[in-house]
């Protein structure tokens, strides 16, 4: 049977997934205690990582690494699995009649996502990329009394799709050319010979199927639409796990079985990553609403995980792994204070302008979403300056000079917008107040991410700096 | 690669002479009928079918989500097929670990099964 | 064949050709034969049943009744409704009909007298037959009418409902035999029973999947008791309501053939083909062919039986029988024998 | 020095207030702030006690490492970062005063954002690591960018984000120079840098890198265009805070970085400078002069100011910088007094415009005087802080450059013009309406915050001894530094004896004859 | 004879066809489920015979999984069509227009 330890979390996992959606169908009203539950499951899993072993961990014939990279991945997707989970309880409850199923969903969709950052095969790549993706689908159209919500649905998966088939294709020529499917015989085949038009091609059309996942421009077309439609705690979830999931995913292959053909994508990763950062700024001034306003956040922030995934080496990776860890925990935290707009009756509001005056009604939640807004935008002192450091750093390391300046100098167009929320909720009027909530684990939440990235955040740079480094040396 | 292929000439050729036989079952009674005066059409002889009165609404209207439910049940339970086939025959090589392995798949589908009854999925009232 | 006309001076690929050309033929044209056959025979056995004498008329004890019925079909005008995509309301009855020729490339009448020995003949019958929906499905979207639409609907859900249930249990045939080959699958019942019994069907494992295969092909060919796709009573004839002439007469072609392809795929994949029911020297004599002509004869007779005395079941009930009774059984007999097979053949428990 | 960890405190106490100012009420804030603010002015003159003039040259060093090899919590000051720091510990206890009264509106947050300033500003002078020090020098933007946009003027929202922008575009490119930085030299740490020698060509972009940054916070011209909108539309605070220490980051910056650690691109780069200074102080004071609104016209002023201190600072030499140095403490003093000058006929007529006053000397008497002798300081005048610091700023310049020293020169010029024109039209003939008539002189409050000033100001003018000797060591030591790459200067003083020196010119050729 | 590169050249009509019908039909939501479907059988082709050129396993079995997911995917298309379908009562691609910017 061989040892199945590398996948413990995984099957920690996969057990909760099948037990809780049973639980759901059979239990009669268990909606709060799947929700615990999978929390619990994720927690455990989390545990389990520490408990894998750290060496290769290879497993499943070389598909399936559990190697520190997975690890650091996993840990992120676990954890913003939970906080999806979590953010989840109650508004559900309010906004929709059963919710048992939703956190099962996330748990398939975070295996999936695990899976993705442990694949060191072409197969493993794609069970776990579609194994995510379906999961999501379904998630994004979760309220199917919504038209909003079902839009989205079809949204992300016709364009979802389309994405995977034109990673497959992509998939099917490097494997045609190379004869391989794992990532160390595909590099070898790279580093072996000449590399012809059917690998560049292979190479392109893999790539391109990637960015779709991570929506990075010009395969970002999906993601306003989808994270405006799909329900609050789904959006929050896309919008950290699997983005992450898919971007550090994109940096295996890239350096890892794509490693010999830097010069082939780098090209490739510094168009998207500048397009992202251009569009995910530019295209944001116009929004109304919050959702699709961090939608278009989240493509400017994957343009600047390209940005160190285009300076390559174990330098560039770890950049992107701590860029990683703390754009999840702006995003989740921004997502968290998004949760908290409800008018008077308890519905969710999103668009910008019930922001206004936010900082007189309540003006703590609105100190918290400042910052993460301006973390976000990589201001210092917060921390969210700290990732974008890590990252021009990174691109200057590796001779990327251009790439780093105009980065840094777009950093100022995003901020733009980041600004606009900000002063929404200081400088204009209050409209009406909140409902105000009592629902202390998420206030603690949003407590531990505003504190994450504040200041006090720099203390946790060695810890992340290490486990990144850690993670980035199988490069 | 020729060697399999060749197994598969006399289906191709079956399907040939079968499509060939079942198109000259259709067109040729409608030559016969040109010939025998048997093919007289007129405008209410060939409208569709409705009981006897003129046909309204249009007949592929909404139909019941039902049969999408049963499509995607379909779907999702006979492809597990596709993969107990080579299974199935293959099991003397895969001994136990390939046995138990499947046990797991097939629990895990049995499982889905639990879920959609539960659910109400099969039923069809 | 091939090497008598290669004496006759033929090329080889030639050769192969015309012998190959020939042997469809020979499948083709008796089974059409058969099927007119088999309308009368099963007109023979309803009246029986019921007490009635059947038909009497047309020639020697109406022996040429069926006959009558096609000449009178052909003769018939074709009509075409106006509302109705034309194309694809030909073409219907013509995939029915191909869909159900083809399958019978695999089948094999006895050892080595099969069309095409193909290593994967369980998958080609299980794929080509799958196609007939798409003839049925035609038909009821092409006919722009409100009653074939329903009944295409209903057939469609129907089959791949009953189709799920029929892979399980193939599933279990195939563990047995450990092949795809149909001939495989015949030869490896010799002797399955003690070195005495021929036939998968009569292993006690294996007997539940015998019968839930059996009612399967029943619903999988729409006869009564699951004929709601032509439920006259709803749906005035089903998806062929708008069909005529020879079009119309191709469905009935069609779904006889495929009834006669159930009955024989019952006796291949469970009854032992055309091998003799009991491992017995003697009973060898008789043609393997004639075994199966035997076999098939009497589901045929099952299958008139049935239809003459089982109730139309509803809709509910049929998708009940399908999805929640027939599923869950397939399932867990594939369990079983896998587990039983590793047990017994495979070797013993994992150290 | 002993092990007391001084810098941090003073930057930790402030944040700590600010937090507690969050959770309490307007009128506690208010004294939580007022305290914070002393208690640090008082720390800050237990640091310039404590300081060694003659000691090393950096003291109160305090170092942890925070974020491997790209962050330490080093901190540090030389004279020059004492002064600056001293100069911010002084203003920020008159700024919660003068905004005492004159912020009704969320005082906790106003409070909380004023401390957070100031933790920030002594950070930027106390950094002694590249990254910490960006941090804190960009960190300032987001308190600044509130004070604006909360309790700004009308048109706060623009002038808000015009600030942030423009002042991000810079820094970022700096942000990007420091990596390079430190990739090249495998260090951040501040003096380490200042010592180490990058290549020439890898100097030039390092110092229009930071000079982009520099340039706009200092602000320079033609990037100057967001001080008057956000002095205009800040309180009275915000723009003695903006115009009183933010500005100074900016020739901290040149002094700290630009010169001694890019030596090379600066001797080569000296004339991008002039050139920007000397258009910069000639157009914006004739901006000046046209002013309607008080407050736009000091924020004019303080651009022509700041060019004083670029000339200064790339003069390469002794006077040039110590001038600057002067310069950029006494615009600090005297521009915030100015502001505050203005913030006090503010707060009773809610104008700012000129013409609505006049004629203040007759009902205010007390305040013209006051009024009278910052404008003479920002003129100028002998005897007050802004003469000693002109004063040596033009003749550093004139030293490397005499045409920089004519349009210094014509600034002056114009300075004195638009000031006393501002003076005039505000303090004499007769109050142009009533309400003008009706204002009553300075409270006690107001003297308070002004007097403070004035004697400092007065201080420097007469002796700035005082405040050059902590920083000649350090100017000495920035001088060694661009030494050996100094510009020649086109202006020659001769020693006396016209009748040799003619001679001497004869000899060496007829080259000075062109001049 | 019909070699690897008949096949590649088949495959790739048919995922251009496929490419193209998702994004030229407006129509129908379900042509863009069977243009999905196109794709994923163009990767299949490829795959297989790119497996039986290099002698190799691992295509074949891919294409297995491909299949499978495909499925599955398929089942959700449909379902989330559904719903869609009950929302707006039509399955237009120009019906989904709700979400603008």
């Amino acid at each position: 049977m061989g040892n199945l330890a590398p996948i413990l979390p995984e099957v920690i996992l996969g057990i909760a997934a099948i037990f809780l959606m049973l639980f759901a169908a059979f239990a009669r009203r268990g909606s709060s205690a799947t929700h615990w539950l999978a929390v619990l499951a994720l927690l455990g899993a989390c545990v389990a990582l520490a408990g894998a072993p750290q060496e290769s961990g290879r497993i499943f014939g070389g598909m399936f690494a559990a190697d520190g990279f997975a690890a650091f991945g996993k840990l992120i997707i676990f954890l913003s699995a939970a906080v999806a989970v979590i953010m989840a309880h109650g508004w559900f409850d309010r906004e929709f009649e059963h919710s048992g199923e939703y956190p099962v969903l996330i748990l398939l969709s975070a295996i999936g996502a695990s899976v993705m950052v442990s694949a060191t095969d072409l197969m493993m790549l794609y069970i776990g990329l579609e194994l995510q993706s379906l999961s999501a689908y379904v998630l994004a159209s979760y309220r199917r009394h919504d038209a909003r919500s079902a839009e989205a649905g079809l949204k992300y998966f016709v364009l979802g799709g389309l994405a995977s088939g034109i990673l497959l294709y992509g998939i099917s020529l490097l494997y045609g050319f190379t004869g391989a499917t794992s990532f160390t015989g595909i590099s070898a085949a790279f580093a072996g010979g000449s590399i012809g038009f059917g690998l560049i091609a292979g190479l392109a059309f893999t790539l391109a199927g990637i960015a779709f996942k991570i929506a990075a421009v010009p395969f970002h077309m999906w993601t306003p639409d989808v994270y405006e439609g799909a329900p609050t705690p789904v959006t929050a979830f896309f919008a950290s796990g699997p983005k992450i999931a898919a971007v550090l995913l994109g940096t295996r292959v890239c350096l890892d079985a794509l490693g010999p053909a830097t010069d082939q994508w780098r090209q490739i990763v510094i168009f998207a990553a500048l397009a992202s950062i251009v569009l995910g700024a530019v295209a944001a001034y116009g929004q109304t609403n919050i959702k699709r306003l961090l939608a278009y956040s989240s493509i400017n922030n994957v343009g600047f995980a390209l940005v160190g995934l285009a300076a390559g080496g174990q330098g560039g990776a770890q950049a992107v792994l701590f860029y990683s860890a703390v754009y999840v925990v702006m995003t989740l935290g921004a997502f968290l204070c998004v949760l908290r707009m409800r008018d008077a009756d308890g519905r969710p509001m999103e668009s910008l302008s019930s922001l206004s005056g936010l900082s007189q009604t309540q003006p703590l939640l609105a100190l918290a979403l400042a910052m993460f807004m301006f973390s976000l935008a990589g201001i210092p002192p917060l921390f969210g300056f700290w990732p974008k450091l890590m990252v021009f750093n990174a691109a200057v390391d590796a001779g990327l000079l251009p790439l780093a300046i105009a980065a840094a100098v777009l950093t100022v167009v995003g901020a733009y917008y980041y600004l606009k929320i900000v002063k929404i909720m200081y400088f204009d009027e209050p409209t009406g107040a909140f409902q105000r909530v009592r629902e202390p684990v998420q206030t603690a939440l949003i407590v531990a991410c505003a504190l994450f990235v504040s200041p006090l955040g720099y203390l946790l740079i060695n810890p992340i700096g290490r486990l990144a480094a850690n993670a980035a040396s199988i490069f | 690669m020729a060697a399999v292929a060749a197994n598969y000439l006399p289906i191709l050729l079956f399907l040939a002479v079968a499509l060939g036989l079942s198109t000259a079952f259709v067109v040729l009674p409608m030559i016969a009928s040109r010939f025998t005066g048997a093919d007289r059409p007129y405008a209410e002889k060939l409208t569709e079918y409705e009981c006897g009165f003129p046909a309204f609404e249009d007949s592929r209207s909404q139909f019941d989500v039902r049969f999408y439910l049963v499509a995607i049940l379909f779907i999702v339970f006979d492809l597990e097929a596709a993969f107990l086939f080579p299974w199935a025959v293959t099991l003397k090589f895969t001994g136990w670990s390939g046995w138990i392995a499947m046990m797991v798949f097939l629990a895990e589908l049995a499982l889905g099964l639990a879920y959609a009854w539960k659910k109400g999925a099969l039923e069809w009232e | 064949m091939t090497a008598f006309f290669q004496s006759h001076g033929a090329s080889y690929e030639w050769a192969w050709f015309f012998s190959m050309l020939i042997g469809i033929l020979a499948i083709a044209l008796p089974l059409m034969l058969a099927v007119a056959m088999i309308i009368y025979a099963e007109r023979k056995i309803w009246a029986a049943m019921a007490l009635r004498r059947g038909p009497n008329v047309v020639g020697p004890f109406g022996l040429l009744q069926s006959f009558a019925d096609g000449l009178k079909v052909f003769l018939k005008e074709t009509i075409v409704p106006t509302s109705a995509n034309k194309g694809l309301f030909l073409l219907a009855p013509i995939i029915s009909f191909t869909v159900a020729l083809i399958v019978w490339a695999v089948v094999p009448f006895q050892t080595g007298v099969v069309l095409a020995n193909i290593n994967v003949g369980l998958l080609y019958i299980l794929a080509a037959s799958s196609l007939g929906v798409y003839g049925v499905i035609i038909a009821g979207w092409a006919s722009n009418s409100k009653y074939p639409f329903y009944s295409a609907l209903r057939a469609a859900a129907q089959m791949v409902s009953y189709e799920v249930s029929i892979g399980f249990v193939l599933i279990c045939v195939v563990l047995y035999a450990g092949t795809f080959n149909m001939t495989g699958i015949v030869e490896a019942q010799r002797g399955n029973i003690f070195g005495v019994l021929n036939g998968f069907g009569f292993n006690p494992l294996l007997f539940p999947m015998a019968v839930v295969f059996l009612i399967s092909s029943m619903a999988e060919t729409f006869r009564t008791p699951f004929d709601l796709t032509e439920a006259e009573s709803e749906l005035v004839a089903g998806f062929q309501t708008e069909y005529s002439s020879m079009s119309f007469a191709l469905f009935w072609l069609g779904e006889y053939g495929n009834v006669i392809l159930m009955t024989a795929l019952n006796a291949i994949l469970f009854w032992g083909g055309f091998l003799p029911p009991v491992n017995w020297a003697p009973l060898y004599v008789i043609p393997g062919i004639i075994w199966l002509l035997i076999k098939m004869m009497l589901f045929f007779f099952i299958f008139g039986w049935v239809r003459a005395t089982v109730p139309r079941y509803r809709y509910d009930q049929l998708m009940r029988l399908g999805w929640k009774i027939f599923l869950p059984l397939s399932l867990t007999f594939v369990v079983l024998i896998s587990g039983w097979l590793m047990l017994t053949r495979y070797g013993a428990l994992p150290a | 020095m002993t092990g007391f960890p001084i810098l941090s405190t003073m930057i930790f106490l402030p944040l700590f207030a600010a937090l507690a100012c969050l959770f309490v009420r307007a009128e506690a804030a208010r004294w939580i702030a007022l305290g914070a603010t002393l208690a640090l002015f008082v720390l800050g003159l237990v640091l310039w006690a404590g300081y060694d003039p003659a000691g090393a040259q950096w003291q109160f060093v305090e170092r942890v490492s925070v974020g491997g090899r790209y962050l330490n919590w080093a901190l540090g000051i030389d004279g020059i970062a004492l002064m600056l720091i001293m100069l911010s510990v002084f203003l920020m206890p008159i700024c919660i005063g003068a905004s005492w009264r004159a912020i009704e509106r969320r005082v906790p947050e106003y409070m909380a954002a004023f401390l957070l300033m100031e933790a920030l500003m002594i950070g930027v002078f106390a950094a002694q690591d590249l990254l910490l020090f960006y941090i804190f020098f960009e960190g300032g933007l987001i308190p600044m960018y509130l004070i604006i946009g909360i309790w700004g003027g009308v048109e706060r929202i623009k002038a808000s984000y015009k600030f942030f922008l423009y002042t991000l575009l810079g820094s970022v490119l700096m942000l990007v120079a420091m990596l390079v930085m430190i990739a090249t030299s495998g260090t951040g740490d501040i003096p380490t840098l200042m010592a180490y020698d990058f290549a020439p060509g890898l100097q030039y972009w390092l110092w229009l890198a930071f000079f982009a940054s520099f340039a706009v916070k200092m602000p320079m011209w033609p990037v100057h265009t967001w001080l008057p909108d956000a002095h205009v539309q800040a309180p009275t605070a915000g723009s003695v805070i903006l115009a009183g220490v933010l500005l100074k980051m900016g020739g901290y910056g040149f002094i700290r970085f630009s010169l001694p650690m890019f030596p090379e691109a600066s001797a080569q780069l000296w004339p991008l400078v002039f050139i920007l200074s000397s258009i910069a102080i000639v157009y914006t004071s004739l901006v000046a002069l046209v002013q309607a609104d008080m407050k736009k016209l000091i924020a004019y002023s303080s651009v022509a100011h700041m060019a004083f201190v670029t000339f200064g600072l790339f003069a390469f030499n002794r006077q040039g910088i110590e001038g600057a140095l002067i310069v950029m403490l006494s615009h600090g003093l005297v521009s915030g007094a100015l502001f505050l000058c203005v913030g006090v006929i503010y707060d009773r007529m809610h104008t700012r415009e000129i013409a609505k006053y006049g004629g203040l000397a007759n009902n205010m008497p007390g305040y013209a005087v006051l009024f009278l002798l910052f404008t003479m300081a920002a003129v100028g005048l002998p005897g007050t802080s802004g003469f000693v610091g002109e004063f040596l700023a033009m003749m550093g310049t004139y030293a490397l450059s005499t045409w920089g020293a004519i349009f210094a020169t014509t600034g002056i010029i114009l300075g004195a013009a638009y000031m006393l024109y501002l003076y005039w039209r505000i303090s004499y003939g007769e109050a142009r309406t009533a309400d003008a008539k009706a204002m009553t002189d300075l409270t006690s409050r107001e003297w308070l915050l002004l007097a403070p000033i004035a004697a400092v100001v007065l201080w420097m003018g007469i002796y700035p001894e005082s405040f050059m000797a902590p920083m000649r060591a350090d100017v000495g030591r920035v001088l060694a530094r661009v030494e050996r790459t100094a510009p020649a200067g086109d202006s020659r003083p001769t020693r006396g004896n016209p009748a040799l020196a003619t001679a001497a010119a004869t000899e060496h050729g007829g080259g000075e004859a062109a001049h | 004879m019909i070699g690897l590169a008949h096949y590649l050249t088949v495959a790739a009509i048919l995922f251009v066809i496929g490419v193209l019908g998702i994004f030229l039909n407006r129509r129908n939501v379900i042509l863009m489920l069977m243009c999905i479907e196109l794709l994923l059988l163009a990767v299949n082709i490829n795959l297989v015979a790119f497996s039986a050129y290099l002698g190799d396993l691992k295509g074949q079995v891919f294409a297995m999984f491909v299949l499978t997911v495909a499925a599955a995917e398929a089942a959700i298309g449909l379902a989330i069509m559904v719903i869609f379908f009950r929302r707006r009562g039509t399955i237009a691609i120009d019906a989904a227009d709700q979400m603008r910017g």
